[in-house]
Order: structure tokens, then C-alpha cells, then sequence
């Protein structure tokens, strides 16, 4: 097999480091082609919630996250066991390569009673708190410093070696949270790993709109956190970049903020058409699918061959099958076995007398 | 001509523009994609310069618009979602509501928050938030459930010299329709009723206003009249016409959206019960949300919050009390 | 020994921190500079790490103290002043109160916010917010009056699963005073009678009550034995305290020190007219601050706040109805 | 009269512009000691402030402005009519540059009736927001988007030239507001100056547990705004940095973030001895006191002696005593005669019934 082609290098913002030789050896290419899978599942998935979200199978929005395979995956696979990851919208290929199943993924966007989310929240607000994958409320900027709070409970706690990792998009930079939160992290000098997509759009809004800086990274320098920048839709990029900036983190060197430049190949969600997307824009480097590039990728260094990658699309293609035919079996929620109860402390509720029912806990009807 | 909730909307905000160069909109997304909800369709490109796309600020917007109001301006702010207003919340509790008090200078400035529970919209794209807002002196909390008052209540918004939290529920954007827009309208301040009655008075609002209206047709059909009270604005809210109301029925069932502590039927039965306890021949009742989260499966979203049917319930179990 | 409203939080939070390794402080200026009312004083220094200073970032405090809870911790927040905290209210109202809901995942962080009016506060110190936090489900609303359960309610607030807001009364922390510290309590959710009577039920909570006693004593004097009624939290709240008191009495004067729109009074007053209907024998009353911000002269201050004076003057007129 | 020695010069950072020659004309003179007699009137309100605030005439907080007079006199002196300007809690010197009366201020923090807040606020949180100066909320940061949306009022109506100029403490840089205002004014690049005085606390925090940037004025790269270093207790420094700051704004160069380097001479409020401020910092450069180097410039050049500084001061404490014994004399605020309405428009109030009071709007008591 031939030697990987060093993949391009991500350009370092405050420091250079000289990064090492991933990009050479064999193990790189076991996670490139790890990755590529874990992009292709994603993908597939992601396809397949748009086509029942258009047969009217899924209520709801439905958020994908084309084109951003590549930088996500890299994220997830980054990590490990004990790390925090706090996922947005478009994470798909960084949940699956983190651990979520794909099963949690269906039951979730179906708002299946047996998901982690129990019905009660759907489609990408799930996750699994306790396994380190916090499930994003939608207020954008809001899950850095929750992931900043893990992060201080570690260091409490005396656990050392953890990181946790979040990821946001252009718009969200815009937001009083993320500010509040990555100051916070530099300060209290925090593992974290925070991940900006830049894929030009905030739903519809230009990044003019949103920004006036030279790039997004270059907010790094104002909050004395190390920056980095990285083709968003190089899959080896992004995986030296993450893993550089995951080490880094882990070993002690604080906030880092990794800036990814891409384009969202699809709409803000499934109900929008995205004609606002710049044709100029779609026809640049960045606009070029990231699972694409990575396939050419393998197939050109023949780190396998085109049935090989044929194989590992209809492998995803019957897990995804599998895990919806099992969801669309599952019964909807029974809203009169939903315990309606807002805190952990039962004894603490309320118990309102509810005129719409017959019995009340307090009341008189 | 039939125009729904939504166009109303967007016909009142392109009549504000037209008739007062002192209006403009800000917002996310609102130029010339024309809004997540396509309040503002058209609008950017018919009025140049005057929608404003903002960037992911929700305080930020709401701080300028208090800035613009302060050197004359009628800004409208639409908030993608009213669940996103929480962290606008400080500019619009204590900036903008505070600003006539403290200097005498009006803010008038109206945020269009839309609001209420969507099927699968889940915990932080179905809040009602309007019992937050009206808690606050200084502000005041428009409800409207109905086209005509989508449009004529939101010209009143932005005529108003004071912050106006205009809430337009979501799922009344596409479904609810009318023939044509009004030419005149109640005034702020002033309750309508929806349905007369004899038999006991529903006072609700915004989209509660339709299940009740269901209710109540259910009911007669029952023999049982019901009167429906719409408040159409919260704050200010109608002491009077409720209170007239429960004098001819005697009876009064309070529904809202929104959780139940503190909220508007909290405040309606506070209301009545202090200055209409002697017209009242039973106690007055509420029904509201389920007190958690909004969930996101429609079949527990539609058990969450109050409909036709546990409306007409309610409204049976005050009937034999 | 004496033992101050503040000394007693300050005793409390050691406590927390002595006897339970999960518990950390994180707020601004409470490190070594011990806060700004000293409510952590010397515990940097006794608990070394745990006591953090914070930027003035109230957003991200409370994320964090989320992120901690999950990870098993027990976070206590100061927030400099509770007005403040509308800087933080989505993730509080968002992010925590929605988590143990949304994941089966308890989130047990106390948020301490320094409440309510003191002289010369002004609009933007003296808030009382206790409704709009208690209009959320999964927030647990304390509102301590006493020395004793300042201490108490504060340890159980760590203890509990849930958020807790922790109102502590700003005029209340120097002047109040007690023998000692407590070593029994009331469970949370459990309403006090802080002095019994016969001919009238006056519920309140927080600074409010010690009004509300000296107003009950100068209706002794008159004759007129008054009830009291500490609620301690807001949320829960101990409706069957209330409505005990108020079959005994018969009459309801519900004050609070917060704006009157959807407040803790028009939470009791929907509870008492919804179920207790029957029990009263003439309406019942309510009696809140003015309808504006809160003003900073302090003549105009003690006209916007119920005092004794304006308690016992609505409880003779409820008298007389 | 000997010409006046060049003041230090602003680091600029992004670009550097060569600044005219302010610093040697007779102009820069006059400017100079109009701003050293604005500082002294500002020092000798804030010391009298101080005083009634010890003997308890004062209800509320005091807050002073020690220390940073030269850079808050300067940002007044900047503005022009028409200008916005939005001072924040260490304003004195700037507020009375920009226009404010000594009446105004004592009116307030003694809350007379007569003065602009009406009783119904107090001591910093003033201004007359029809002669464009803003009364601050207590919250840091919420202040310069409002100054913000003035600036986008000024360009809708067409009225160009004007500028708008905000103040904010080390401390206020961590809030939500500050982010999300900057980066509002750097997209609509609005004439925005934002000054920062690092005076090393907030409260009682350190910048150490504030930020972990190198220097505050490295956000406006974050940014895309121009940023300015000064060190903030050298007037010269000030008056030319903000003349240039404003200059620039002026001529639609967008917003300009203004950086101070000081020391708070004084505790946080009248009602904290900070003794926690660190012995080294007082003994630092930045630390000497603003009205004392000004003084000693304007004695070294002869721009003025002794004796006539010595009457600008006792011209000040005159001012200042005037003020204080008008409004003493006035009557405090009469609960009767306040209309206890929050709105504007008077037939949308709500007529509470009060069941305190012994008549009421809808109530039966
Ligand atoms: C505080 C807040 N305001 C508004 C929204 C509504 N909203 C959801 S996604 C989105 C656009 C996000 O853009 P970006 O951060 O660039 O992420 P992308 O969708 O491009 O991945 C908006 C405005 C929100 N979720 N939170
Ligand atoms: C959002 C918010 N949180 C907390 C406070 C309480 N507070 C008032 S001033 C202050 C310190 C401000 O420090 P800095 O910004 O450095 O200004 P300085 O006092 O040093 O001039 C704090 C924490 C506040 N006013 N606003
Ligand atoms: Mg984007
Ligand atoms: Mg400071």
C-alpha cells in the first residue's frame, strides 16, 4: 500500500506547533478509513430522517448535517471514554464516532418512548449525560459552559487526563454565551475543545451579517486561548487538527479554539430549500462534499477499493434500515402513563388541581 | 380575498412601514429570506434599508431597538422563537420597561415574540411566556387570537409609546383564517366576546381562544351556554368585561397555554376573586398546561397542553359544583 | 450566642462544604474578598479550591454550575444581587429547570439571589423575583424569613436534587437575629404559622412576614386576632397550610413585596378561590408593591413596599367586608 | 510659554496612524487645562460626595471616580452636541464634559424630586436621554447596544457626523452584552467608541480571574475593530487617543475600542476600603494618581502656576458646595404626589386595586 499523502496542514493561529507525522503512518490511514465510516453512516442516516421527514413520518424539524462530516467525525473520534461531548446540530458523524446508536438517533427524531429523550424532547436534543454526551438545549452558545462546569467537576473531583469538546456554528459566535463561556474556560484555564463551523450561513444570514472580523479564529487572540484553523471538508485535516488540539488540551495547555471552514450542503433543516446559498460559494474548494473528497481519497491511495467502500455503504445502509424498522414498531408515548413531573424530588411537587381532570390532588372537583 | 394570521402580520408590518418612517424591523433573518416564518416576506426588498438582518444577539437587538425608541424611532424586533427572548430577557425587563419610568422618555418599541406549542416543537420552540412578561411594570403584553387582531393589534403595538411584547401564536399562523383585514378594532386594553353566553364565562386567549370556541360548541349541544372572553392583551387586562361577564354567568373557567403558577388564569382568578367574589355562584376554576417542559411527541404534546375536549370537561365539572 | 439572617447563610454554606465534598461555591467576589454582603466570608480560606471567584459572567456561572451537576456535584452560585440574575435566567429557566425532565438526570445546584428592597437600593437592587422563577416547572422557590430557616432551608436546598432558587431578604440580613442555629427544620414545601389567630389568615414569606407580625400585633391591640403564615418556598407551596389556616379564619390577606401581575398573591388567591371557595366568608385580598420598578428614595421606597402600616390597614378594611 | 511637551503616545493596534500634531499646538494647551479643571470639579464632587456619603446623607451606594478622571474627561471633551454618550459608574470627569451639571449629580444621588431621575433613581444611574446622554442600568454591558440602536437611529434618519462613546470597566468585558453589542456595532459598522478602563479590579477580582488575553485591546481583532492602548492616567495620552478614537468613528471608520491602562483610586463603592489592592500596583506607574500628573505637567510647563490652579480649585469647591446646599434645601420626594405608573401611556395602566389603599380603581375596599 502506498504511503497516505500527507494531508493538509491545518494553519496554527498564535503558536506554530510542528505537528508530527500522523499523516504518514499506517494508523493514520485505520482511523482515515474509521472516520470515512463513521461519515458514511452519518450521511446515510441523515438521508434517510430527510426522506420520512418528507413522507410526513417525523413531526417536527429535521437538521442535517451535510457537509460537515469530516470536521464532526474528526471531533468524536478525538475524544475518548470519560471525555464530555456537548454535540449541535450538525453532529451526526461526531455523535456516532463518539458512541450514540444509531438506534438513539431514530428513537429520538421518532420521540420513541425507549430513546434517551423519552419522547419528551426530540429530533438533535438528545444525548446521554451520564455517558458524557450532553444534549444540546436549542439556545445557541448555551452547552459551552455547561461542558466548562464538567470540566471544573473533573478537576474538583481530582480526575485528571478528561477533556470535553463542543461544537457551534458561525451564528452561534454571535451569542452572549459563547463569550461568557469561553472567557470562563480560559480563565479557570479549562480542557476544552470548542469547534466552530463556519459554513457561511447562519440559517439564511451571510456571515457578513454576523461578523466582522478577518476570520473566526482570530477571535482566539482576545481570549488568550490557542486558535486553529482547518478546511472543514479535509477529512485529514480535520482529524490532525482535532487530535492536535485534543492533545494539547489533555496535557494541560488549556482552551482551544478550533475554527473549520466549510459550507452546509443542505438547508438550515429539512424545510428549507437554501436557495439563498451563493452558487459561487457551492462552486469553491470548500464547497465540495467532505465525504466525496474522503472517498476519493481512499480510493486514489487505494486504501480500498471501490466494492470495498460499496460494501461499508450497504453495511450503514442496513443499519439504518434496521434501526427504523425497529423504531416504527415501537408504540407512540401513552400521555396517561407519562408521570408529568418537572423535578427529581417527588416529594416536592406540586400536584395542581387540574379542573380538566376528574380527580385532583388538592382540589375539589 | 382570505389572508391568514401570518399575512396579517406581515400586511400590518408593511403598513407600519409605509405610513410611519419612523418604523423599522430587526431581526434574524428577516430581510430577504423574510423571516424563519416568512413574517417579512417581500418586505426587505419593498422597503430598502428598513429590515434588518441581525446577527445572533438577542440582547443586542433588543438593547438597540431601545437606543433607536430613544432617538424616535418605532422599531419592531422579531425573535426567531419567544423561547430565545430568555436571553434578550435582561434588556427587555429592565432597560426597555424601565426607560419611561426612570426618564420620562417612552420606549416604544414592540418585540414579536411567536410563541406557543407547534406539534413536535418541543420544550424550546412551544413556550408561552407571556405570565414573565406581564409580571413586569412597563411593559405590556399583547395575545391576539385572531387574524383581525394579528394585524390591527400589532399597528396598535407599534403605535403605542411603551415596549409592547407582541405574542403571535404559531399555530394559528397557517391554519387561521380570514376574509379580509379589519378597518377598525377594539383598543388595547378592551376583552372581546368571542361567544356570548349565559351559563358560565370561559375567559382565555391567543390560541385557547379556538378550543374554548369548540368547547363552548360542544356544550351547547349539551344545553350548557358558555360565554368565551378573549383578553386579547394580557397587560393591560380587562377587569371589567371579565368581571361583567361572570355577573351574567355566575360560573368561571380561566384557560391558558401557559404553566400554571402565576400565570394569566392565576391572575384572572386573583382578579375576580378579590373584586367579583359575590357574583360568583361557584368556585372559579383554571385550566392550564401541564406543569413541565413542553414535550416534543405530538400524542404527549396534545396531552400537555388544554384542548377542546379537556376545556369541555372542565367547563362539566364546574357546572355541577 | 447571636447569630444574624447572613451569618446563618454564611454557616449554612460551611456546613455544606465541611460535611459534603461535593459541594463548591462559585460566584463574583466571593473568594478571599468573602462576597459582597460576606456571605462566604473566611470560607476561601477554611475550604481552600473550593470557594471560586467568578468573571461577571451570571450565563455562563450557571452553565457551569449545570455541567458540575451532572457530573455529580453540588454547586452553590451566588449571584451578587438577584436582579442580576436576568442576565443568567436562560440557563436557569432553560438549561437547569429542564434537565432532570428532559434526562432522567437530576440537576441539584442552589442559585442564592440576594432579593428584594432595602433603602436606597433603587430599581435595579431591590428586585423580588421570586414569580418569575416559580412559573417554571423544575425550580424549587425558597424564600426564607427567619434566621432559622435562612440556615436550614439553605442546607436542604444543597441537599435537594432539584435547582433551587434561594431568595434571601437583602433587609433582612443584618438586623434579624436569633439565639442560636436550628437543628430541626420544617421539610421544604411545608408552610409555618408564625402566629396564630382566629379572625383572619395573612399569608406571606420573606421580609414580608415580619411586617406582616407587627401589623398583627397593632390588630391585637384592636382586638383583631390575625393569623400568619410564612409559605418559606413559593414553590412548592403548602396549599394545605393555607387553606387549614384560612377554614379556621375564614379571611385571606395574601401580601407580598413583589409586583402584584401573576405574583406569589395571585398564585395563593387562584389556589384558595379554586379550592378553598367555600371556606372564606368574604373575598380574598391581596396587597403588593406598586406597580412600578422599585425607587430608590427612600421615602418613596417605604410607600412602594407593603409595610406594617399598609397590612394592617388592608386587613381592617377586609375586616369590614 | 514654552511649547507643551509631547504627550505619550497611543498604541494603536491593527493599524498604525500617524497622528497630526495635536500634542504641540497652543490648541492642545487649551485643551489640556479645560479638561485638568473638568478632572478637579469632577475629584472635588466626588470627595464631597464621599463626605456626605460618610456622614450618612447619602441613602445607597456612592460610587467614585478616583483615578480615572483623565480618561473619562476626555471622552466628554471628545463628543460634540448631538453625540451619544453613555457613561458608566467611574464617569464623573466625562459626564460633566459632555454637559452634565453638578446639579444634576447631586440632585440624584441625594434623590430630590427636581433632579432628572426624579427620586426614582440614584447616584450613577443618570443622564437625559433627549440631550443624548444615557442613564446606565446597573447591569455592565447592557448600555452599548442601546448606544448602538441610537447610532443606527442617527444613520435611518440621515443625520450624519455623529458619534457614539460607551464606557466599561476590565469586569464588564466578561459579560454576555459587552460581546454581543461590539460585535453588533463592528458588523453595522457603526461610529461606536467603546472605552475599557482596565483599573486591574473589578470589585474585588483581580483581571486574573477576569480574562486570560494578553491585553484587553487584543479583542478588537476578535472584533474587526480598530484598537487603542492608552495609558489611562496620562491626560495628554487620553485627550489625543480619544480625539483620534473619535476622529476615526467620526469619518466612518467603523467602531474603535478604546483601552485603558489605570488603577481605581478608591474602593470599589464608598462603602469597601479595598484593602485587597495589591501594594505593587499602587506603587506602579499606572497607579500614580491622574489629577496629580496633570497638575505637575501643567505646573512644569507654566501653562499655569500655582495660584491659579489654586483658584480653578476653589472655584470647584465652590460649584460643588453651591450645588449641595441647593439641594439640600430642596423638599424630598412626596409618595402622595408620585402617579405610580410605569407606562407612558396613561389609559393603558392597570388601576391595581390595592387592598392597602383605601380606594381603588376596580376594587370594592
Ligand atoms: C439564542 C438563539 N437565537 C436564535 C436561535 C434560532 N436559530 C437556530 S439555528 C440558527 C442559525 C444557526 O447558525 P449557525 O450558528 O451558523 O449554525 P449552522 O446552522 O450554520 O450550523 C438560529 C438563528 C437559537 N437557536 N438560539
Ligand atoms: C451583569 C452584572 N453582574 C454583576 C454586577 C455587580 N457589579 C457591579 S460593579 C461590578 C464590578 C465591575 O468591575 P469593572 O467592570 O472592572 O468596573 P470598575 O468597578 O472596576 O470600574 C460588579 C460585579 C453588575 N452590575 N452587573
Ligand atoms: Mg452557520
Ligand atoms: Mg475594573
Amino acid at each position: 500500500m502506498p504511503v497516505a499523502k500527507k494531508p493538509k496542514y491545518t494553519h496554527m493561529v498564535h503558536t506554530v506547533v510542528s505537528r508530527g507525522t500522523v499523516g504518514e503512518s499506517s494508523s493514520f490511514r485505520d482511523t482515515y478509513l474509521q472516520a470515512y465510516r463513521g461519515m458514511l453512516l452519518a450521511r446515510i442516516l441523515d438521508d434517510k430522517l430527510a426522506s420520512l421527514y418528507r413522507g410526513g413520518k417525523i413531526h417536527g424539524g429535521v437538521f442535517l448535517s451535510r457537509g460537515q462530516e469530516a470536521l464532526s467525525v474528526a471531533v468524536g473520534l478525538a475524544l475518548k471514554k470519560g471525555d464530555i461531548f456537548a454535540p449541535l446540530i450538525r453532529d451526526s458523524a461526531g455523535r456516532l464516532a463518539f458512541g450514540e446508536t444509531v438506534l438513539d438517533a431514530v428513537r429520538t427524531c421518532f420521540g420513541s418512548p425507549l430513546g434517551p429523550m423519552r419522547s419528551r424532547d426530540g429530533n438533535v436534543h438528545r444525548g446521554r449525560p451520564l455517558e458524557g454526551l450532553f444534549p444540546m438545549i436549542s439556545h445557541l452558545g448555551a452547552m459551552i459552559s455547561v461542558v466548562n462546569g464538567a470540566l471544573m467537576a473533573h478537576r474538583f473531583k481530582g480526575i485528571k487526563g478528561t477533556v470535553g469538546a463542543t461544537c457551534l456554528g458561525d451564528g452561534g459566535t454571535s451569542t452572549g454565551a459563547f463569550h461568557e463561556a469561553l472567557n470562563q474556560a480560559a480563565v479557570e484555564r479549562l480542557p476544552l475543545i470548542l469547534v466552530i463551523a463556519n459554513n457561511e450561513y447562519a440559517y439564511s444570514t451571510p456571515t457578513s451579517s454576523q461578523f466582522a472580523c478577518r476570520d473566526l479564529v482570530d477571535k482566539a487572540i482576545g481570549y488568550g486561548v490557542r486558535g486553529w484553523s482547518v478546511e472543514g471538508n479535509e477529512l485529514g485535516a480535520c482529524l490532525n487538527t482535532l487530535q492536535g488540539a485534543v492533545e494539547q488540551a489533555r496535557s494541560g495547555q488549556g482552551p482551544q479554539l478550533v475554527v473549520a471552514r466549510l459550507l452546509r450542503l443542505c438547508g438550515h433543516g429539512e424545510h428549507d430549500d437554501s436557495h439563498y446559498v451563493d452558487a459561487e460559494l457551492k462552486a469553491a474548494p470548500h464547497g465540495r462534499d467532505c465525504l466525496k473528497l474522503a472517498e476519493e481519497q481512499i480510493l486514489n491511495e487505494q486504501w480500498a477499493d471501490a466494492k470495498t467502500v460499496e460494501a461499508w455503504r450497504n453495511e450503514a445502509v442496513q443499519k439504518v434500515e434496521e434501526a427504523v424498522a425497529i423504531v416504527q414498531r415501537e408504540p407512540a408515548p401513552d400521555p396517561y402513563k407519562e408521570n408529568w413531573r418537572a423535578l427529581a424530588s417527588k416529594h416536592l411537587g406540586e400536584g395542581y388541581s387540574d379542573a380538566g381532570s376528574q380527580a385532583s390532588a388538592t382540589g375539589q372537583i | 380575498m382570505s389572508i391568514t394570521y401570518l399575512e396579517a402580520i406581515r400586511e400590518a408590518q408593511a403598513k407600519a412601514l409605509a405610513d410611519d418612517s419612523r418604523v423599522f424591523i430587526y431581526g434574524q433573518d428577516i430581510g430577504s429570506f423574510g423571516g424563519a416564518f416568512k413574517a417579512t416576506k417581500n418586505l426587505a426588498a419593498e422597503f430598502p434599508g428598513r429590515v434588518l438582518d441581525a446577527p445572533i444577539s438577542e440582547d443586542a437587538m433588543i438593547g438597540a431597538a431601545v437606543g433607536a425608541a430613544i432617538e424616535g424611532l418605532r422599531p419592531i424586533i422579531e425573535i426567531q422563537f419567544a423561547d430565545f427572548s430568555t436571553v434578550g430577557f435582561n434588556q427587555i425587563v429592565n432597560q426597555a420597561a424601565s426607560l419611561f419610568w426612570r426618564t420620562n422618555v417612552p420606549c416604544p418599541i414592540t418585540i414579536r415574540l411567536p410563541g406557543g406549542g407547534t406539534s413536535g416543537g418541543g420544550p424550546f420552540h412551544s413556550q408561552s411566556l407571556e405570565a414573565i412578561y406581564a409580571h413586569y411594570p412597563g411593559l405590556v403584553v399583547m395575545t391576539p387570537a385572531t387574524v383581525e387582531d394579528a394585524y390591527s393589534m400589532l399597528l396598535e403595538a407599534v403605535a403605542i409609546d411603551d415596549p409592547v411584547i407582541f405574542f403571535e401564536h404559531k399555530f394559528l399562523y397557517y391554519h387561521l383564517k380570514a376574509e379580509g383585514l379589519p378597518t377598525e378594532a377594539l383598543p388595547t386594553g378592551k376583552a372581546r366576546i368571542a361567544r356570548p353566553g349565559r351559563d358560565m364565562t370561559i375567559v382565555t386567549y391567543s390560541a385557547m381562544v379556538h378550543e374554548a370556541l369548540k368547547a363552548a360548541e360542544d356544550l351547547a349541544a349539551e344545553g350548557t351556554e358558555v360565554e368565551v372572553v378573549d383578553l386579547r392583551s394580557v397587560r393591560p387586562m380587562d377587569t371589567d368585561t371579565i368581571m361583567a361577564s361572570v355577573a351574567r354567568t355566575g360560573r368561571l373557567l380561566c384557560v391558558g397555554e401557559a404553566w400554571p403558577w402565576g400565570g394569566v388564569t392565576a391572575e384572572v382568578l386573583a382578579r375576580v376573586s378579590t373584586e367579583g367574589f359575590d357574583l360568583l355562584d361557584a368556585p372559579p376554576q383554571r385550566l392550564n398546561a401541564k406543569d413541565t417542559p413542553v414535550p416534543y411527541h405530538p400524542n404527549l404534546w396534545a396531552a400537555h397542553r388544554p384542548t377542546a375536549d379537556s376545556i369541555a370537561s372542565a367547563a362539566r365539572n364546574l357546572l355541577r359544583l
